[in-house]
């Protein structure tokens, strides 16, 4: 297809701007302008349509196909959620700044407010700020928290334990922070090798930051060992909440011992990924942490006004230009609304069910490294189909041509051609066997007629892409 | 319940392909010690409860005509940037891993990651990242981590969140940070000449900057190379459609927030932050980038590429843990971009000059009131009034108007001046209102 | 200007291809005394300032709550029925003319009409008309078609504007309108009985009825056939998750308004109308209608059938001049009752029916106030009051609540009278404040 | 694809519904009640919204696609108008009707008010009725309208004449006001043939209905001379002004002398056309058809304010439940007032110069039944490529698999193999040309290898259907 740039016609217009009520202004002098218009098309309205249309018909999302895309909970997100975050689109967040601003924004602060109580309540801890933009942000507060409180004790730390069964963002986050990352191997029962895990610990050790359920859609039922194992050593214990979808209501961190939680609002409270985001990554924390959050923090004033605290000076500062990403709350709020406590459980149930019924139903063609119960998600890997020159990739793109979004392939590492399955709960049976069968499928022609599944897709606009080719080039703008 | 389709005749047959006999049974991992000791929440509500429980909250917001920015800006957004962006194959997509079946948002990508090169005039874009603030944060990170060195230069005049936030993400690195503070709402230049030496891994710089001031920074990026330092700037998405983009500075990396480009203030957010870079340090990005190739037949497609820079394949040595980012609203900025197109760009740019030059004449000739400095400026600029800015914005919220930013809340000393921000959507008859008023607060 | 796409170089280009040196030189054929005098319009704005005007006018709307049906009704809208109908693949298409390109509207629409057969307990539904009073005054022409006599009986509980509509579109044909006043609310049976001869085409009833009154026509069917005219009802859509479908009471055609599945009241329009039929019958239906085939291979799809019957092909002999429907109103109406389903439209049903009799007893206790007729009702149901029903309205709508139709505007003779109506979106609170303010109206 | 009734599973739910804050009432007598629920389908909210993204995927609009359906005016329909129409969603029409209720409707009165004015001016005649709900109801309204005229000078009439290159709907919406049909047969200049009109003419024709520009595309240059022959025969003229688009600006039917128009607000003032519907159809009128206009009729009473008048005993009565599609007029309003005086006379310009491209470019490979320069719309004949055995359908269906959506085929009916091309003034030469691309690959492929034609559609996810099977087995509900 073509790029927009490839469809422009200079002269061209499209959007019709407001007319000036005003004089023009005299011209900046000649050195502050730019020397000709940025190099944007030139297009009509309906360009500009046609052009986003065919490409939304090029991609395909939970709306459209089962995605059962491991570590991303694409669950269905309510469209009356999207409602509900309209209803707040005008309002200029430097208002709530001014000095006596804070009153005109009450209503977008209740929800930042109570969206917080909710949090804290669903993962037990004793505050939460809602100011993350994403998973891994919240992960660099969380760590970021810990450093502080660290500091403020005069602990001097160095390292961050981190199972290679946790989210590449984990080591990534406390590696940002400055952090030096010590990597765990995984044990036969599916989580962190705890002899490997004492050794490690140490009084240097700042944190050690678990993915619960793991990567491989596991629960550790050690983590009540390793939150006192690590607060005996003076570390503090973080809790990568992305999973969430899997515990809701079943187990909360702050009641195990947990110090930091982050939680993914766009995965578990069912608000869009965007192709790729926006998301919301709100920090849980136990009292002790509570002084370095960060600022402006939501509090509710005596009066039973809401405020904004801005002059902490234990605070760690600032982690984004706001209050977070507003609109992403606004609709996880709906969300857990709509939900309730009942509703909440249910998804967890569900979710879990659903990853055991695909699990149950593939496990005697693919390999399952580690067999047992998962919870939300299940990991098999194709290993078995690479005497057939088969590969994780070919049955993805196999996938793909049965009308189906691929799982997550290729990880988690520490599993040889992982293929990760998190079908969440909003798939009904009947899609499930369409999906089993369409695996099963895949792996019966692995045997019988693998150029087929090497062939694949066949039925989307392009067939497979030459990665080597993009990475070399590194043709990242149209010239 | 919710939004599980599940029916009990189903959960049975799938209990027994499992072989257990209830769905507790699934959770048997989870030591008993372990279950949660409260749920204390709400019983769920029908979406028509919610949406009147919310739409009682939004009343509980005030409306004011805003002549606030501060990185946030109240533009106008075509409905075809809500109409589109609101296609769901785009918004309930997740990162294009598999590109045969994500073409749509890969070349949406390309395309935005096209129109920020254009837009700032450098070579290499990412796919976005959190907002602006954060941006510049990452940029200070790409540099320490190009020049290996230890040290970075910050004007004060940039935005103070966004400085708060380089601060709060630099704080637990051996890294040095020296703001400078600004001389007349711009950057201390000769200050800043005593500091460039070897140490020195980036200057940062913001223009227009948070006083509204605009410069050409053209003769620093040379002084700045010439220490072995990169020159990073922070810019107003907007404002590039008349002034002068950073690769025409000399700058090497560029970020800013891209609220103004079609997303709506939404209380702060989703938005999206954009970073671009002179080509050579493309590998040393944050985040997803698009690339362009060709699949087996020969035909153009797009993949995500050189993602061995990133969190999920290098882990702790990735140039940035950013996982999610916020691509729906780069989306939402190229769709304004494309819709308003190269004429329209310069024109919102040249009426947000228009209107704000109209406004600082008409409030400077409010008794007592005197501009700032005689830096040029955009949509934003300073004043300086004869009592507390505080004082006369709260009075003038009452009167139903955000007056600008107290600059003393970032600058103490600075305490009687007001940043103001005029942008293509404040009437003349709004502009009239604000002058009027301030004058009454003033003298009354 | 506006949203044509022309550059001067390419009018240049196409002006040449087509030999003419001008664009106004295209209007040749148009004689130079016959331009238009005048064409003095205001000149264009963009859509900002088109938005504005418009919010600007929206303003000028009050708002009151609405205790009122008439054929309209205030329901729930799921979210998803807006998203949905907003698929612009559904809304920038027209007539499904062509099958290969349009089976998204043409399986919608054959399951619309699936639906409607469901509801209605029919075996042929077009894919929609205007609205349920042009649906009814083509199921009147469909009778005297179908019948080839000249005589309808109209009871006088029908709708007074869907009576009205009828009566115009009858006007000007060889035809006969008997109207039978209703007694006490209700269809006067025994004067229908003696009405009912060898001339009569067809008899139209409505259910509920316009003064709220459900009636159970079983008998009726009969009775009507023996006479050789056909039995016609209106329904409204949402009470027949509840009420006895028209197919069992032996109705021949049974049309409705649309606009309580899932179309917003937007001052009275679009929503749709709809028409279903004993199959026998489906040849004289009006409209559009969507059928079921097979393409080549043998796959199901789905075309525009019987067409024959449409004034495209067949033009004065068409069953109907209906060209453009009511297509999108229609699918949203197919969406809401999927994303209902079942259960849901029976529980909304019933939901409507607890808070009419919940409010018909509060209002019941208000002193003076009595039940207009012991019928049953379903979410609508009429009052006598101790006063002109006019007044208390005109006295109530100040109070902000809209409280019902005062019926003597309809029915000379009634002016005490009342229709109330109470759907499910009316809270307790809502109807407790009615007849709070109905008391204050009426003895203050 | 399935239907959603095959995807339904006995149980589910969909949609929740508030909770009831009202005692149950005591149950209707069985009689009253349906035996068993509807057969609506179980679903989950994620089931409705996979169902209807993919059928609305297996659909093509203006939004995705060159649509020139001839006839059909398939312009771009700007985005902003749907915003604004959203404004004015939550009122209750009956509201405007009770005592006191129409200062509750200002805004929305105002609208359709100003819309009338408008379009009395666009069309030169002297007052607007907004009520009827497309175009064929406008023109039944209208007929009516004459109608009432004639029985209230005492007028004994019977015919309406109606040229056969009239739009179907007109000699239909005729007969629906039960008058005899004239039709008049085309003469060579593109028109009514003048001297069998001036036969058919006499003292109890009623009205003659003229579409202008007619369904060739064509002007009639004697619409003058029509006029005065009908009215000094004692008949009123009637202007189909549904191509409307061909002449804004350029000729208003009022000032030539016709008595009632039309005009389609779907079409020519750019409102979406839904699958098919919604329309709106005003019709405006000359002062002596002013007292039997429909009611309710929108009013500005001598205080400013806006009425709504329903007592007038002249009125044909009602013709539609309340004030017409307002939703549609809105859109229509926003439409008119975003182009304004030069943006209207700019649609008509370009809509003619696209259609006398698009003529001039395939003229020599498809045969003008009438070569003459055109005014928005261009009507060939493919019967040149009947010795090949391809017919117009299988050039449409050649077209859909070249990306655009085909052109009206066999209308209208005076044409042989009619092919009737509306390209609308926001399609851009680009597109033009790609369209007359493969116009003319259609017409080489008719002679090198038509059993290609046949195939079409390839692209489509099904094939040509048998529309015979369809009309014979009647099945029109899913059982
Ligand atoms: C377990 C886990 N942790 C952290 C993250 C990072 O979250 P985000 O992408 O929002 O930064 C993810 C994202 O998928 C995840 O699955
Ligand atoms: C010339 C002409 N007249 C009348 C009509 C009928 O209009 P509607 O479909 O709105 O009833 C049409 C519709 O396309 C038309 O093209």
């Amino acid at each position: 297809m073509e790029l927009i740039y490839e469809i422009s016609v200079e002269g061209r217009r499209g959007v019709r701007l407001p007319a000036s009520d005003v004089p023009a202004a005299t011209p900046l002098p000649g050195e502050f302008l730019r020397a000709e218009p940025a190099g944007l098309p030139e297009l009509s309205e309906l360009d500009v349509v046609r052009h986003f249309t065919k490409l939304s018909r090029r991609n395909i999302g939970v709306d459209t196909t089962f995605y059962p895309l491991g570590s991303c909970t694409m669950k269905y997100n309510p469209k009356a959620t999207e409602e509900a975050a309209r209803l707040f689109l005008p309002l200029h967040p430097m208002i709530a700044l001014l000095p006596g601003g804070e009153a005109l924004a009450q209503g977008t602060l209740a929800i930042i407010h109570h969206m917080g109580e909710l949090l804290e309540e669903i993962t037990g801890m004793d505050a939460v700020t809602c100011q993350p933009l994403a998973g891994a942000h919240g992960e660099m507060t969380g760590i970021m928290l810990i450093a502080a409180y660290h500091k403020a004790k005069g602990n001097r730390k160095k390292y961050v334990i981190v199972p290679d069964s946790s989210h590449g963002t984990n080591p990534a986050s406390a590696a940002m922070v400055g952090y030096q990352v010590v990597t765990i191997p995984t044990a036969p029962y599916g989580d962190m090798d705890l002899d490997a895990f004492k050794a490690a610990l140490n009084g240097e050790v700042a944190a050690v930051m678990m993915t619960c359920p793991n990567t491989l859609g596991l629960f550790n039922p050690h983590i009540k060992e390793i939150c006192d194992l690590a607060h005996d050593a003076g570390a503090l214990v973080y809790y990568d909440g992305a999973n969430l979808n899997a515990i809701l209501g079943q187990l909360r961190p702050g009641d195990v011992g947990f110090d930091v939680v982050h939680v993914n609002l766009h995965k578990t409270f069912g608000t869009p990924h965007g192709s790729g985001g926006p998301g919301s990554g709100p920090v849980g924390v136990k009292k002790a942490l509570i002084p370095f959050l960060p600022m402006p923090q939501v509090v509710r004033r005596k009066d039973g006004h809401l405020a904004l605290l801005n002059d902490n000076p234990q605070s760690i500062g600032r982690v984004a230009n706001f209050f977070g990403n507003f609109g992403v709350i606004a609709r996880a709020y709906a969300y857990t609304l709509m939900l309730g406590r009942e509703g909440l459980i249910d998804v967890s149930e569900k979710a879990v069910l659903n990853a055991n019924y695909v699990m149950n139903r593939l496990k005697d063609l693919y390999d399952l490294p580690f067999d047992q119960t998962c919870m939300h998600e299940c990991v098999f890997s194709a290993g078995r189909l690479l005497q057939h020159d088969v590969h994780a990739i070919d049955i993805a793109k196999f996938l793909i041509d049965k009308g189906f979004h691929p799982p997550t392939v290729y990880f988690p590492m520490i599993v040889k051609e992982a293929i990760m399955i998190e079908p969440t709960e909003t798939e009904s049976k009947a899609t499930l066997d369409a999906f089993i069968g369409a695996m099963r499928e895949a792996a019966e022609l692995a045997e019988k007629d693998p150029a087929a599944l090497k062939r694949a897709p066949v039925t989307t606009p392009i067939s497979r892409l030459d990665e080597t080719k993009a990475a070399r080039e590194q043709n990242v703008c149209f010239a | 319940m919710g939004f599980t389709p599940h029916t009990p005749e189903e959960i049975r047959e799938m209990l027994a392909a499992i072989g257990v006999g209830s769905i507790g049974d699934l959770f048997h991992p989870i030591p008993k010690e372990l279950r949660a000791r409260s749920f204390d929440l709400p019983p769920g509500m029908s979406e028509f409860e919610m949406m009147a429980r919310l739409q009682e909250m939004a009343a509980q917001n005030g409306r004011v005509v805003p002549f606030v920015g501060g990185g946030y800006y109240d533009h106008v957004i075509p409905a075809v940037v809500d109409h589109l962006a609101g296609r769901s194959e785009f918004y309930t997509a997740y990162t294009p891993y598999q590109p045969e079946c994500s073409q749509g948002s890969l070349q949406a990508l390309f395309e935005y990651q096209s129109a920020i090169c254009r837009l700032t005039g450098l070579e290499a874009s990412n796919a976005s990242l959190y907002d602006g603030g954060t941006a510049l944060a990452e940029a200070a990170m790409m540099a320490l981590r190009i020049t290996g060195r230890s040290r970075v230069i910050m004007d004060g005049a940039v935005n103070p969140f966004h400085r708060a936030i380089v601060r709060t993400y630099l704080a637990n690195l051996p890294v040095e940070i020296v703001e400078l503070p600004p001389v007349n709402g711009m950057l201390d230049r000769q200050s800043l000449a005593g500091k460039l030496d070897d140490r020195c891994a980036a200057v940062m710089v913001q223009n227009p900057n948070f006083f509204g001031g605009v410069a050409d920074y053209s003769d620093l990026g040379a002084q700045v190379h010439k220490s072995g330092a990169l020159l990073v700037s922070a810019v107003y998405a907007v404002s590039l459609g008349l002034l002068k983009p950073p690769g025409e500075m000399g700058v090497d990396i560029a970020v800013g927030d891209g609220q103004s480009l079609g997303n709506h203030l939404s209380f702060g957010g989703p938005a999206f932050g954009f970073i671009a870079a002179r080509k050579q340090y493309i590998r040393n990005l944050p985040g997803r980038i698009v690339g362009e190739t060709v699949d087996r037949e020969g035909r153009r497609g797009f993949v995500l590429t050189l993602q061995a820079r990133e969190q999920h394949i290098k882990r702790h040595k990735a140039t940035s843990n950013i996982c999610s980012n916020q691509s729906l609203c780069a989306l939402r900025g190229l769709i304004f971009l494309a819709s308003l197109g190269k004429r329209g760009l310069t024109e919102l740019a040249r009426l947000n000059r228009d209107k704000a030059e109209y406004a600082k004449r008409a409030l400077a000739a409010v008794r007592g009131v005197t501009i700032f400095s005689d830096a040029p400026t955009f949509n934003e600029f300073s004043l300086r009034l004869p009592k507390r800015a505080g004082d006369v914005v709260v009075a003038l919220l009452r009167r139903g108007i955000a007056a600008g930013v107290p600059l003393g809340t970032y600058y103490p000393g600075e305490e009687n001046s007001l940043v103001v921000t005029v942008t293509e959507r404040r009437t003349k008859g709004e502009i009239a209102l604000l002058a009027r008023e301030l004058e009454g607060a003033l003298w009354n």
